[in-house]
């Protein structure tokens, strides 16, 4: 495993470099996208909620290799021209969005009335109570189920490769199949995966420390 | 039509799945091998021509193909009837007669007709797990049936799992499996062909446009195999030249 | 285009395929859960004792791609003499990544219990034990049903990874119609939307639960006292 | 205490009502399910007015206050501030929900201090004074914080200014959600039981806060438990049980003439425990 | 009322003192992070003693209380119950945490009422009652809702019995809390500020119980604000400021002839607010 790792350090460094770039902007993009279909999907409005629900079922119920094929595919199709990166960047926030929707909106049904009533009577308006009063609460308290979500959007980016972006693991089935040790291989690959991830849990225990200052629950 | 297009566009790019060494295997992040040598020496045919080859899964390559995201498949297809009738797939570039691959010093398998009551594996719905099927048959009649057999969605998982014993050999075309004796000769070792000969292709679409482009690989292949070229390439990659006819035999 | 003959000839292999994805992510599920509680339940009642291990775990399982897991199982296992059947190490696989993230979403859970309910429960000499499955887990689990059913529902859709260890699974099958026939589009469309009746039945089996989690402990669980002090 | 400068109205004399009112109820009812907490309910707060509420425990006080803020839609009868219906519409003869951004509108005058606070856990307690005045007022980072500092120091907190509600006790957090609501300079203020959590050195604080406050004019209509207090400020005291308005009027009539016998209880019980 | 068969120490006779105290603290101290709360404690409890502790908002009246459950475990000194050091153990002549539930054990004979209730919102008022006579007691389910109706008969809830906490209003969720503290049967029972969310016709009631509680023989420990009830019931009273105990004696001598100036100041806002 060691061997693979300094035989091959620069590719599996160029797949890492492209995974990050790829999930990381899914991740960030779906921070703020699913915190608004979760506002839509606990909207007043059933014309609002419904087709939020739709848009949840279909990016949250089907395989992501079949949305990159679509995205990547169908778009050209009506006229819009997407390079393979951005197809993946696009596939992976529409995916994430769908699966950080759900987190947020169990997060919000946590949030006490009685503050949005307090808010409300500051005269401080629906939009604003959200993003001032519960959006900050509600990603604290559900910080944990996010990072979860933040990883695994990371190790689901493995199969953009189907649409022509090279990153981490598709480098890695390069290089098993030229030294036929795949087993070798993959665990270099999972260490690199590991380190990252511990890098995202790391930051998302030290926010989650820092943030208790002030958690609703203690 | 698309070969024209090529040429006034400048780029000619080809779908590869660079997972199949010696024909086409990523080093140092270029695409290498016999392939990747071949299409040398046909590009300065199409003069000024960029020559752009992607790399993506076999999930990935055929409906890249069909949707146009590539004008051609750059990468060895076993050719069987049913694949010609969906694609256009060129000349033989290689022979692809199946053979088996067992642990090294393993005794007990010395010949094909050896491997009655062992396990044996191959990629799911190959054209070498076709052969296998046909070869379980023959020994099945001769009274020594296969324990098992058992099939993988990737070539290298069969590999790794004959090094873990659960199957006793694997099944695939020549090259490939001299490839991994070569690189693992403490692991791996080839023991010997079976049934009819089966040959490498490449693929395009089976569209008009597609046409001209198609044709003009064809000629390019059948040029290079009677002048020698693919029988110096073979020495080069897989050790031995190969004896490859000029159009693949036809399908009944 | 679309080639409804193909699918009715493959109907065997896709049924098998659908038959081994659900029974596998069934029992896989199921040991996610009840391992991720267990997990969870340990590093709280005892910080210091299961707190580091417990969390090296859940790094671990995280930290790696299932795929790589599965791997390291199967194939990597009889190295040290542990050699699985391919659908038991799959089992095996789900079970132990999933328990992994389910250990976190049950300690998000927790955290979301005001503090003074269960100081009035251990006032009152009610066990830790009682404490946790008598008032912290049935008030959690509205907090937590949701992010599990999107546990539950990654999880079926990484099973697609079993296929790897050569378990003949709805995606295996669909890629070996795929390279049998040349076709994506029927083999990969009609799986996808299998994937997506499995889902759609884990998430409607979500929201029902939801639902009467919520007849139960209507939403503003903690409107006026309760909130004075845990939120206050 | 710098009392007048928290005040928009000051135009008018103390303890003394005019003919319309800003806060009216006509006919309100209220039902949670199968249970009726409010039943044709006739309420009027006209400017300058101190009202108090008192009544026991689950008779409905808090409910009143929530529906006159809208906080609590009401089911039956209608809820004017200033004249303008509040929470519903008129619209084709129809009466609909009103939008959210209306009802924010229609009960701009008017601010609440909650019977448990209800402070936003995630912000300082300055943060939680300033928090609208920066979103609604939109006043600038160093004004909003200059602001919460007076109104802060003015119950004594100032000191507390950047510590979360969570390591505040509880009678802390109580002044804190005081000043927050004063901070927006209500026109009628609301107040339910807002100094059952505090300590009596500090109860004292508090009330003198809200007579000055009355004194300089404000509207207010405080559920209360404190009946010296309830004597000395209000214009009128009105007594609720099960849901009903069963006495209404000045103080000294009422608490020295109760007619009903439910009010004749009620304050007997509140004597007992506080003259002894 | 029957609090006769409430009781599990009948023996003693009330407003005596004895020579073991039930519970003892010796010299404790809590700070959180930079803040001392608590400096050096001494606090003694005997059987049957009711003492009332008294003092302004943080002073750690609240914190004390908590620290005598190990609900908060102290920084230095020493709690005893029953003569049994709480919340440590020596080990090897090092003090080393507890298990939990020798915690437990230790602390089984005290039962608390807390400020601010901690009802469990998933359970109904009964069945909050309930759950620990079932769980820890082992009653039946009929066994423990007889008890359970019986106790939110005494606190006068019995028909809300199956609504869950937040249908209730403050006053109700309160003596709910009560009920189930009082139906574990403690030998010694802490109160902090039980009344403070209470109307006064309640508080009179819930005072009534804990007075026939205290006449009984009830050993307990009662943050309050009520100066009346803790006059009139306690056997001592403690005053506490800044996380000291400032002074401590019988209620008479206390009240009468505060001897320290924080006190008189305490006492005096106190009667300003309550005699005129
Ligand atoms: N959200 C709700 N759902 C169901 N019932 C409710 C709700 N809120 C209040 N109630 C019930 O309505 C009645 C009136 O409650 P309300 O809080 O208005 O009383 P209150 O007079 O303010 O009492 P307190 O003095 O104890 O605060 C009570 O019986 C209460 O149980
Ligand atoms: N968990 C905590 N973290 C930090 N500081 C705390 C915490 N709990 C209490 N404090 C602080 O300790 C001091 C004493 O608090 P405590 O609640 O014991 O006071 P109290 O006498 O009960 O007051 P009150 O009468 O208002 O309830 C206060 O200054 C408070 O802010
Ligand atoms: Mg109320
Ligand atoms: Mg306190």
């Amino acid at each position: 495993m060691l061997e693979i790792l300094l035989n091959h350090y620069p590719v599996l460094i160029k797949g890492l470099t492209t995974t990050l770039v790829v999930s990381l902007s899914a991740i960030a993009l779906g921070l703020v996208f699913g915190m608004l279909l979760a506002f839509g999907l606990t909207s007043r409005y059933r014309w609002v909620r419904w087709p939020c629900g739709l848009y949840r079922s279909f990016w949250r119920g089907t395989p992501i290799l079949l949305q990159l094929l679509l995205v990547y595919y169908l778009l050209p199709e009506i006229g819009i021209e997407v390079a393979p990166i951005t197809a993946a960047i696009l596939t992976l926030t529409l995916n994430t969005t769908a699966f950080q929707s759900e987190i947020f909106r169990s997060g919000i049904a946590h949030i006490p009335t009685g503050q949005i009533e307090a808010a409300r009577m500051a005269g401080i308006s629906a939009w604003q109570t959200r993003r001032r009063i519960v959006m900050p609460q509600v990603f604290r308290l559900t910080l944990p189920p996010l990072t979860n979500e933040i990883i695994t959007i990371l190790k689901n980016s493995s199969l953009i490769s189907v649409i022509a972006v090279t990153e981490l693991m598709r480098v890695s089935e390069q290089i098993a199949s030229r030294t036929f040790q795949p087993l070798e291989t993959y665990l270099a690959a999972a260490v690199l995966y590991l380190a990252v991830n511990l890098l995202l849990a790391r930051i998302s225990a030290h926010l989650e420390r820092r943030m208790t200052g002030g958690l609703a629950t203690e | 039509d698309l070969l024209e297009t090529i040429k006034s566009d400048g780029v000619f790019t080809v779908g590869t799945e660079a997972r199949y060494a010696p024909h086409e295997f990523i080093e140092d992040g270029e695409i290498v091998g016999y392939s990747a040598d071949l299409m040398e020496y046909i590009m300065p045919e199409l003069d000024g021509v960029e020559l752009i080859r992607m790399d993506l899964p076999w999930q990935g390559i055929l409906p890249g193909l069909e949707r146009e995201r590539f004008d051609y498949v750059v990468t060895s297809v076993t050719a069987t009837p049913e694949r010609m009738q969906r694609y256009h797939l060129s000349a033989p570039i290689a022979d692809a007669t199946m053979a088996i691959l067992k642990r090294a010093g393993e005794e007990e398998i010395v010949s094909p007709e050896d491997i009655g009551g062992k396990v044996a594996a191959a990629q799911a719905g190959s054209a070498q797990l076709e052969a296998l099927e046909a070869l379980a048959a023959e020994l099945e009649e001769a009274g020594t049936p296969l324990a098992d057999i058992r099939t993988y969605t990737g070539v290298d998982e069969a590999y790794a799992d004959l090094g873990t014993g659960r199957v006793d050999v694997v099944i695939n075309s020549l090259p490939n499996l001299l490839e991994a004796e070569r690189t693992r000769p403490d692991v791996f070792e080839v023991v010997g062909t079976f049934g009819e000969p089966v040959y490498f292709s490449w693929a395009g679409r089976r569209d008009e446009a597609s046409a001209s482009l198609n044709a003009f690989m064809d000629e390019q292949i059948q040029r290079l195999n009677e002048d020698g070229t693919l029988n110096e390439l073979q020495e080069k990659w897989f050790g031995a030249p190969m004896n490859v006819p000029l159009e693949l035999p036809a399908a009944e | 285009m679309f080639d409804l003959a193909l699918l009715w000839e493959t109907r065997e292999l896709i049924l098998q395929g659908l038959w081994n994805t659900v029974w596998i992510c069934f029992l896989g599920c199921l040991v996610a859960v009840s391992l991720g509680l267990v997990l969870a339940a340990l590093r709280l009642s005892s910080p210091r004792l299961f707190g580091y291990p417990v969390a090296c775990y859940v790094e671990l399982c995280r930290g790696t791609p299932l795929l790589v897991l599965l791997f390291l199982l199967y194939y990597g296992g009889p190295s040290i003499g542990l050699l699985l059947d391919a659908e038991i190490a799959g089992v095996t696989g789900i079970g132990l990544y999933g328990a992994g993230y389910f250990a976190e979403i049950y300690r998000g859970g927790f955290k979301s219990i005001p503090k003074g309910q269960l100081e009035a429960a251990r006032m009152l000499g009610i066990s830790p034990w009682h404490a946790l499955t008598r008032i912290q887990i049935p008030q959690m689990l509205r907090l937590i049903v949701p992010p599990g059913t999107n546990q539950l529902i990654i999880l079926v859709k990484e099973s697609a990874l079993i296929s790897i260890i050569s378990v003949d699974d709805l995606t295996k099958n669909a890629t070996t119609i795929v390279n049998q026939t040349f076709n994506v589009i029927e083999p990969y469309l009609a799986v996808a939307l299998l994937y997506w009746m499995i889902i759609e039945l884990i998430a409607r089996g979500g929201y029902a639960l939801e639902k009467r989690l919520a007849n139960r402990q209507p939403r503003h669980v903690v409107r006026q006292g309760e909130s004075a002090h845990a939120h206050g | 205490m710098p009392m007048a400068d928290a005040v928009t109205t000051p135009t008018t004399t103390p303890h003394q009502t005019h003919g319309e009112p800003i806060v009216e109820a006509r006919g309100i009812g209220k039902s949670f399910g199968e249970l009726e907490v409010l039943s044709d309910i006739d309420f009027r707060l006209e400017p300058s007015e101190v009202v108090c509420v008192i009544g026991p425990s689950g008779s409905g006080k808090s409910t009143l206050l929530r529906c006159l803020a809208f906080l609590e839609p009401y089911d039956h009868g209608s809820v004017y501030i200033d004249g303008q219906l509040l929470g519903y519409e008129e619209r084709g003869g129809m009466r609909v929900r009103a939008r959210e951004s209306r009802v924010d509108a229609v009960r701009a005058p008017v601010g609440m201090v909650f019977q448990h606070f209800h402070l936003w856990p995630h912000r300082t307690a300055l943060e939680n004074v300033t928090e609208a005045l920066r979103l609604v007022n939109g006043l600038s980072r160093r004004d909003a914080e200059a602001e919460g500092m007076a109104m802060l120091e003015r119950v004594g907190l100032a000191e507390r200014a950047g510590h979360f509600p969570e390591s505040l006790s509880g009678g802390q957090k109580q002044r804190v959600a005081i000043a927050r609501a004063l901070a927006m300079q209500p026109r009628v203020m609301f107040f339910d039981e807002p100094t059952s959590a505090l300590d009596p050195e500090l109860v004292g604080e508090v009330l003198d806060v809200m007579k000055q406050l009355a004194h300089d004019g404000m509207t207010m209509a405080i559920v209360t438990h404190e009946m010296g207090f309830a004597a000395k400020v209000a214009d009128r005291v009105v007594f609720m049980d099960q849901g009903r308005i069963i006495e209404s009027g000045p103080p000294e009539t009422l608490f020295r003439t109760p007619r009903s016998e439910r009010l004749q209880q009620f304050l007997n019980t509140w004597r007992e425990r506080h003259i002894d």
